[in-house]
């Protein structure tokens, strides 16, 4: 039994399948990478584990809990955290600021009327937000407005952002889209630190097989809104129908 | 200091001397000059200032913090007014218990505004937050006359006998606090220089202080800055785990409640409550003054309110004669040349001005007045801010 | 024209000893030396004119404003007097008020009760105004009237029409001259009964405001008194601008006059719809269609333009009259500013008189002594013949104008046709009227604010 | 029956003016992306245009007739107008007649004109500022554009009325059968509604049939795509605005003989105007189209005496009641697109 289980999920968009009978199963601390062509069918299955979609049939369930019908602050405060294809962050914010708010978050829940409080004078959360940047070697921009930041560096944050929820599930959407290969490399190297560092299971959608290949130890090839196969990555790479469906096409 | 930082400590204690001494400050010019038609050191324009300085202040929390951009606050203000002239009417001539029931009622009404117009967001949310005020500007001038005293509002009459009041048969009701009443005070002179000090003035200019701590309070909190998480991106708010709709309806019914105190206030001050005061162009006006101070900023909204009020009691009150008396030393034909230049933009004019002021702040300084201040600094200091110094003296970005 | 600018404030100063702080307490503006609010102690006098500048009753405010500034420069000696002369008072001589420099500050109204006090307040507290007088609307005499009240400092109405301002919300230290709603009902109904016989239905559009509401109750009550039946009243919003919705109806409802007991924008309106829809061609009952609109503003209706023509309705003062004051305040003012005075003018312009005059015969600015001065004060000579200034109610008893859109005017001032001048009596009504607030309303004391 | 009849057409009326008002709203929305809060002043300009125009047309010579007094008894000064030197009398009666339907020429270039002016002068500098500030300076606008005109026109209403031809009104009733004068309706009123309905016409023609408005529709949706394919979209833009602008100077000379201009005629119709857009869903012609008749209709209804003894102050509040109850289940209006204008 795995810490996500994805059963017999199906979802249509107008006369469009863009899920067929999905099922796939997460098992607890480990890296897990969804791949397929475009159109695959691998956002939606993300927006469905998020609560940004609800699924036409099927059960979601996260540790033994369905994540269908609450609300995306329901299912995150479950302790699932969402990395976006472009990082998104708090660009109004100072970076500290932004490392802050889910250790507010993580503290004092959906909602708190902390009106008179000061942000500044929180010493746990500053610390812990200090902590945090500096383990991603943001530290030094920390009053920095965010939106000022590289891409990478915003992408760094953002998956900090979600780690300083302490997560049990992490989903990351094509983390690296987009950026040159030093930032790639930078945070497949943080990826792999937080994998090494925590107990966490990991879930990435990802197209760049270089980031898959470094980071899963279970692939599955979604394909016109299946699964074609699921398998380590060794297996992944030799296997025919993987090639035909897939990497043929991009090699 | 007060649960503040040293820059905002400092913020603090320098409104609340200027709010303070008020009545000097706005009284530059001595008695006898012809300057002396800019002086608004007068009780009922003072009181003004520092009331609608609480309504923008209460209105910047929303706007300025979360971006939700209301366009009905005026209603608020409003049923704060109704709601505080019936107390006294009907209990107590006391302006405490009125301006509490004010703020009250405000925020109950804004709760029930608040909690269907945030279901949408952008300009959907501001044409809600418009038709809830429009609709109660429409009834209380006209099927609502029994509670509001449409078209003529509600005032204190010889025939109300307050139940905590013992007032003579057919003695007019005046509003006081404990006994003082809002328009004691007396007069200062030196020399050439007159100053008014009132007792009205005084108490709103305590509860505009008390006001302003609160707000600095609630932007440095960790709800404030929760709120300007909302601004930022709602996306990432969600799935952080927070939900932004308590959020903004806190912060929605928080200004309600500022714009109930500003309506209690002005009933305390001066008491007449009436239903233009909820027409749209009295909530455009809010905007106006938040916007013209700057928005985001701590006293933004305190400047752009006593600007607007300053021009329109200021500058309508100047008129032909006192042109004639301004340029009095001209010779005759240039005399009559300036005047005919000058004069559309006063008097009858002042809008106009208005207008232009407007649009030059929105074109030329998108930070307000306070941006336009930091210029000023800037040029003063004599070089270009470095980036941290800039950070520095804004609260937050103005937007 | 020259004004130097001693206010109050100059005043106290030059008493007071230079260069030394000195605290006199205060209520409201009242120093504990002086005996009321305001006293003029120097050789000038302050009014304080407050008038809509801003908003659609500009143009009415600026009426009168020009009729301030003449009956100022009247009572300062300057100019050819105007109805100084023909006044029945001889209390003014042309020197100012009690020797006294008659100086002004205008204020911008904006139509808006709160700005108007916003104004008002100011002319009080800065300018040390000792009158203040003005307004195009009754919600803003109302408030400024309960403002001057509290203050203690005359008011002295300008143009407002409601039953409330001398009725219900009748203040001791209020006077208006203007004419009400009541009086309107009463000159009309014989009018239209003469003209358009008793057995009529009349179909009411009223303004959804207190002024609509004085106006319908009264036009209806002196009509329905003749014979006429009222068929239906429907409310229209203040802020409407198209009226066709609210007009279409009434063929249909059997009726055969329509009653507009709108002002303003919305009287140009509705009536522009009314004639639009041809109303007033038809034929229903076997009688000609109607029109009627209880208050005329000739400023308001040259909006309206040829719409006018054939409609009935009432007036405070036309500048056609041919008594003697009115002849002489038309020349005065047409001379001045080169065309006839409005009704709010002349209104606006004879309440300046009028308080000038009760300084002088009271000998002081004290406001309970010229309150007492204009209560029970007859005249005669301001334009509307014989007049009275209640003392039960500060309401101004004297004929009223039924007046009808002229079908050929001669020029664009000239257009409405006096049909007759209906005498006081016939529109005089007890204190205690039930449409003036019945028993209850009252005066209340006057208050002079020291 | 009757009554909704005449309801119905009435609402109709009104919704024209709605409609067109709120076309050229979101026109300069849907293409620029701008808030415009200044579009009511259009409206009142194009109104003023009438003005202007009859006013030309009467500009005339004074001649002193002795046999005449003013009201101070003077003799009085006759004005001649110069179109009456030029063509006679008659025909120059019949061209002051006329002078409405003659602005309709005289407000398109001048429209055209300050609707190009305000896009190059103010607006286009305001593209990429938020669209609280397109609001504020739009406003300030407005309130410029609207003082200047009282300064120069007073704050009175200006009667303008139709040609003597259009005087009157039409038996529809008679026509389908009914009483006769019960269901009537002016000549104007119809004319007007025939108006706004070919300008809707033309627009929508125009946007959907000439490689322009193509080329328009496809900036409206994807501005940037547009530009990468070198296309100057910017100049579109501009006369895209113009085109709003004369638009609503259409809809507000046409107006004139219904009401009579005054100053603030443009901000009289302006909240209800966005309302009509938001109702309609910001960014769709349609959708605007439809709201402006859908709340004219149910203005209308409203209005009737049989609806307010039942809800007494209905009246006052429908437009507002309608426009939360469609936000309210509706949340992008009738025809929305999504994430338009919702941060």
């Amino acid at each position: 039994m795995g810490i996500l289980e994805v059963k017999n999920v199906n979802k249509r968009f107008g006369g469009l399948q863009a899920l067929g009978d999905v099922n796939l199963s997460v098992a607890e601390n480990t890296c897990h990478a969804i791949i397929g062509p475009n159109g695959a069918g691998k956002s939606t299955l993300l927006n469905c584990l998020i609560g940004k979609l609800i699924p036409d049939t099927g059960s979601v369930m996260f540790d033994g809990q369905s994540v269908l019908g609450r609300k995306p602050y329901q299912i995150n405060q479950m302790g699932i955290s969402r990395v976006f294809q472009t990082p998104e962050i708090f660009g109004d914010l100072s970076v500290l600021e932004n490392m802050m708010i889910p250790i507010f978050a993580r503290r004092d829940g959906a909602f708190r009327m902390h009106a008179l409080g000061q942000a500044t004078r929180e010493k746990d959360i500053v610390e812990q937000a200090e902590d945090m940047l500096e383990s991603l070697n943001l530290a030094d921009a920390r009053h920095d407005h965010a939106a000022a930041m590289s891409r990478g560096n915003k992408r760094r944050l953002e998956i900090g952002m979600c780690l300083a929820q302490n997560p049990r599930l992490l989903l990351l959407d094509e983390p690296t889209a987009g950026m040159a290969r030093a930032d790639t490399n930078n945070t497949i190297d943080l990826l792999k630190q937080i994998k090494d560092e925590r107990d966490i299971t990991i879930c990435i959608i990802e197209h760049d097989m270089h980031v898959v290949f470094s980071l899963a130890e279970r692939i599955t090839v979604l394909a016109q809104g299946t699964p074609l196969v699921e398998d380590t990555p060794d297996k992944i790479k030799g296997h025919p129908k993987v090639r035909e469906a897939y990497l043929g096409e991009s090699a | 200091m007060l649960g503040l930082d040293k820059k905002d400590f400092r913020l603090l204690l320098i409104v609340i001397a200027i709010t303070l001494l008020a009545p000097f400050i706005l009284n530059p010019f001595p008695e006898n000059s012809g300057m002396a038609q800019f002086n608004a050191g007068y009780p009922d324009l003072m009181q003004r200032f520092v009331i609608y300085g609480i309504f923008a202040i209460g209105f910047n929390i929303l706007f300025g913090l979360t971006g939700y951009l209301s366009f009905g606050h005026a209603a608020f203000l409003g049923v704060g007014s109704y709601a505080a002239i019936w107390m006294m009417k009907l209990v107590t001539l006391n302006v405490i218990p009125a301006i509490i029931l004010g703020v009250i009622i405000a925020g109950l009404f804004a709760l029930a505004v608040g909690y269907i117009s945030l279901r949408r967001s952008g300009i959907y949310f501001s044409i809600l937050t418009l038709a809830f005020a429009q609709m109660s500007y429409a009834l209380a001038y006209s099927v609502l006359t029994p509670i509001t005293g449409g078209e003529t509002g509600l005032q204190i009459k010889s025939t109300d006998s307050p139940l905590l009041s013992n007032l003579e048969p057919g003695e007019i009701g005046r509003a006081n606090l404990f006994g003082m009443d809002m328009r004691a005070g007396f007069d200062l002179s030196f020399g050439d220089w007159l100053f008014t000090i009132n007792a009205g003035y005084y108490i709103a200019a305590v509860f505009m202080i008390i006001a302003f701590y609160l707000s600095i309070r609630i932007f440095r909190s960790p709800f404030g800055t929760m709120l300007r998480a909302v601004k930022s991106n709602q996306t990432r708010m969600y799935y952080t785990g927070l939900n932004a709709r308590p959020y903004t309806l806190a912060a929605f019914v928080i200004s309600g409640m500022y714009a109930g105190l500003a309506g209690g206030l002005l009933v305390a001050m001066d008491t007449q409550a009436g239903p233009e005061r909820m027409f749209w162009t009295a909530s455009g006006e809010v905007v106006l003054m938040t916007i013209l101070g700057g928005a985001g900023t701590l006293i933004g909204p305190v400047l752009g309110s006593g600007a607007i009020k300053y021009m329109e009691n200021i500058l309508s009150k100047i008129n032909k004669d006192i042109l004639h008396e301004w340029f009095a030393f001209m010779p005759d034909g240039l005399e009559d040349f300036v005047i005919t230049i000058v004069y559309p933009f006063i008097g009858k004019g002042w809008h106009l001005t208005l207008g232009l002021i407007f649009m030059a702040v929105v074109i030329f300084l998108p930070g307000g007045l306070v941006e336009g201040g930091q210029r000023i600094g800037r040029l003063l200091r004599g070089k270009k801010a470095n980036p941290d110094d800039e950070k520095a003296t804004q609260s937050t970005p103005a937007e | 024209m020259s004004k130097t600018d001693l206010t109050r404030r100059g005043l106290l100063k030059t008493s007071a000893i230079a260069g030394a702080g000195v605290a006199l307490p205060t209520i409201f503006t009242a120093s504990s030396a002086a005996a009321f609010t305001n006293e003029p102690t120097g050789d000038t006098v302050t009014l304080g004119f407050n008038v809509p500048q801003s908003g659609p009753y500009a143009d009415e405010g600026a009426d009168e404003l020009r009729a301030y500034e003449l009956a100022v420069e009247h009572l300062n000696g300057g100019g050819d007097g105007g109805m100084m002369n023909t006044f029945s008072s001889n209390a003014l001589q042309g020197n100012g008020i009690l020797g006294k420099k008659v100086e002004y500050v205008t204020g911008d109204t904006q139509t808006k009760a709160d700005a108007a006090r916003a104004s008002a307040k100011s002319m009080i507290e800065k300018d040390g105004a000792v009158m203040v007088t003005g307004g195009s609307s009754s919600g803003v005499a109302v408030a400024v009237q309960a403002l001057c009240q509290e203050a203690g400092i005359i008011f002295m109405a300008g143009l407002t029409h409601s039953n409330d301002t001398t009725g219900k919300d009748r203040k001791a230290n209020g006077f208006r001259h203007f004419f009400n709603s009541y009086m309107s009902g009463a000159a009309l109904a014989p009018v239209l009964a003469a003209n358009y016989g008793t057995d009529r239905k009349a179909y009411h559009l009223t303004a959804d405001y207190n002024w609509g509401y004085t106006t319908e109750e009264a036009v209806r009550a002196s009509t329905e008194a003749m014979g006429w039946e009222t068929v239906a009243a429907v409310k229209t919003p203040l802020t409407q601008t198209d009226f066709s919705s609210y007009i279409a109806p009434v063929l249909q409802s059997g009726a055969d006059v329509l009653v507009l007991n709108h002002y303003g924008g919305n009287m140009v309106n509705s009536l522009t719809n009314a004639v639009q829809f041809g109303l007033r061609e038809k034929q229903v009952n076997g009688k000609n269609f109607e029109i009627v609109v209880p208050l005329y503003s000739r400023l308001m209706a040259k909006g309206a333009g040829a719409n006018v023509k054939g409609i009935f309705g009432s007036t405070n003062w036309h500048w056609s009259l041919q008594d003697e004051g009115s002849k002489a305040f038309v020349k005065s003012f047409g001379t001045k500013y080169g065309f006839p005075p409005s009704q709010a003018a002349h209104t606006c312009y004879v309440q300046a008189m009028l308080y000038a005059d009760a300084v002088e015969r009271a000998g002081s600015f004290n406001p309970c002594a010229v309150g007492e001065a204009l209560e029970g004060f007859e005249f005669d000579g301001m334009g509307n013949g014989k007049t009275l200034y209640r003392a039960e109610d500060h309401q101004c008893f004297k004929d009223v104008l039924v007046v009808r859109g002229k079908e050929n005017p001669e020029s664009e001032f000239d257009l409405l046709e006096i049909v007759e001048v209906t005498p006081v009596d016939q529109v005089t009504y007890a204190p205690d009227h039930p449409q003036m607030g019945g028993a209850e309303a009252t005066l209340g004391e006057c208050n002079p604010g020291a | 029956m009757e009554a909704i009849i005449l309801q119905i057409l009435n609402g109709l009326d009104k919704g024209s003016a709605y409609a067109l008002i709120a076309l050229g709203l979101t026109l300069i929305f849907g293409t620029l992306g701008v808030v415009n809060f200044a579009h009511g002043a259009l409206f009142m300009i194009g109104a003023f245009c009438a003005v202007t125009l009859s006013r030309i047309l009467t500009l005339s010579r004074t001649v002193v007739d002795e046999t005449q007094t003013d009201f101070l008894g003077n003799p009085l000064e006759v004005q001649v107008p110069y179109v009456y030197d030029w063509f006679g009398q008659a025909t120059g009666d019949a061209i002051i007649d006329w002078a409405v339907p003659l602005s309709i020429l005289f407000a398109i270039p001048v429209m055209m004109l300050i609707g190009v002016i305000m896009e190059r002068g103010l607006i286009k500098h305001f593209y990429n500022r938020p669209h609280a500030d397109q609001i504020l300076v739009t406003f300030g606008l407005a309130i410029v554009l609207q003082e200047i005109i009282k300064f120069y026109y007073g704050a009175n209403p200006i009667p303008t009325p139709a040609p003597d031809a259009f005087r009157g009104s039409f038996d529809f009733g008679a026509m389908l059968g009914l009483d006769p004068n019960v269901v009537i309706y002016p000549y104007w009123r119809i004319i007007y509604f025939a108006f706004a309905a070919v300008i809707i016409g033309a627009v929508f023609a125009f946007l959907q049939f000439t490689t322009f408005g193509m080329v328009v529709r496809a900036g409206m949706a994807d501005r940037e795509t547009v530009q990468l394919l070198g296309i100057n979209i910017d100049r579109r833009f501009t006369i895209m605005f113009g085109l709003a602008a004369a638009v609503a100077g259409l809809a507000g000379v046409m107006y004139t003989p219904i009401n009579s201009p005054n100053y603030h005629m443009g901000m009289d119709f302006l909240v209800l105007s966005f309302v009509v857009v938001v109702v309609g869903g910001m960014g769709s012609l349609p959708g605007a189209v439809l709201a402006g008749f859908l709340l004219g209709i149910l203005e209308s209804f409203a209005s009737m005496r049989e609806v307010l003894e039942v809800l007494p102050g209905i009246n006052q509040i429908i437009i507002y009641l309608v426009a939360i109850i469609i936000l309210l289940t509706r949340p992008r209006g009738l025809m929305g697109r999504k994430g338009v204008m919702e941060d």
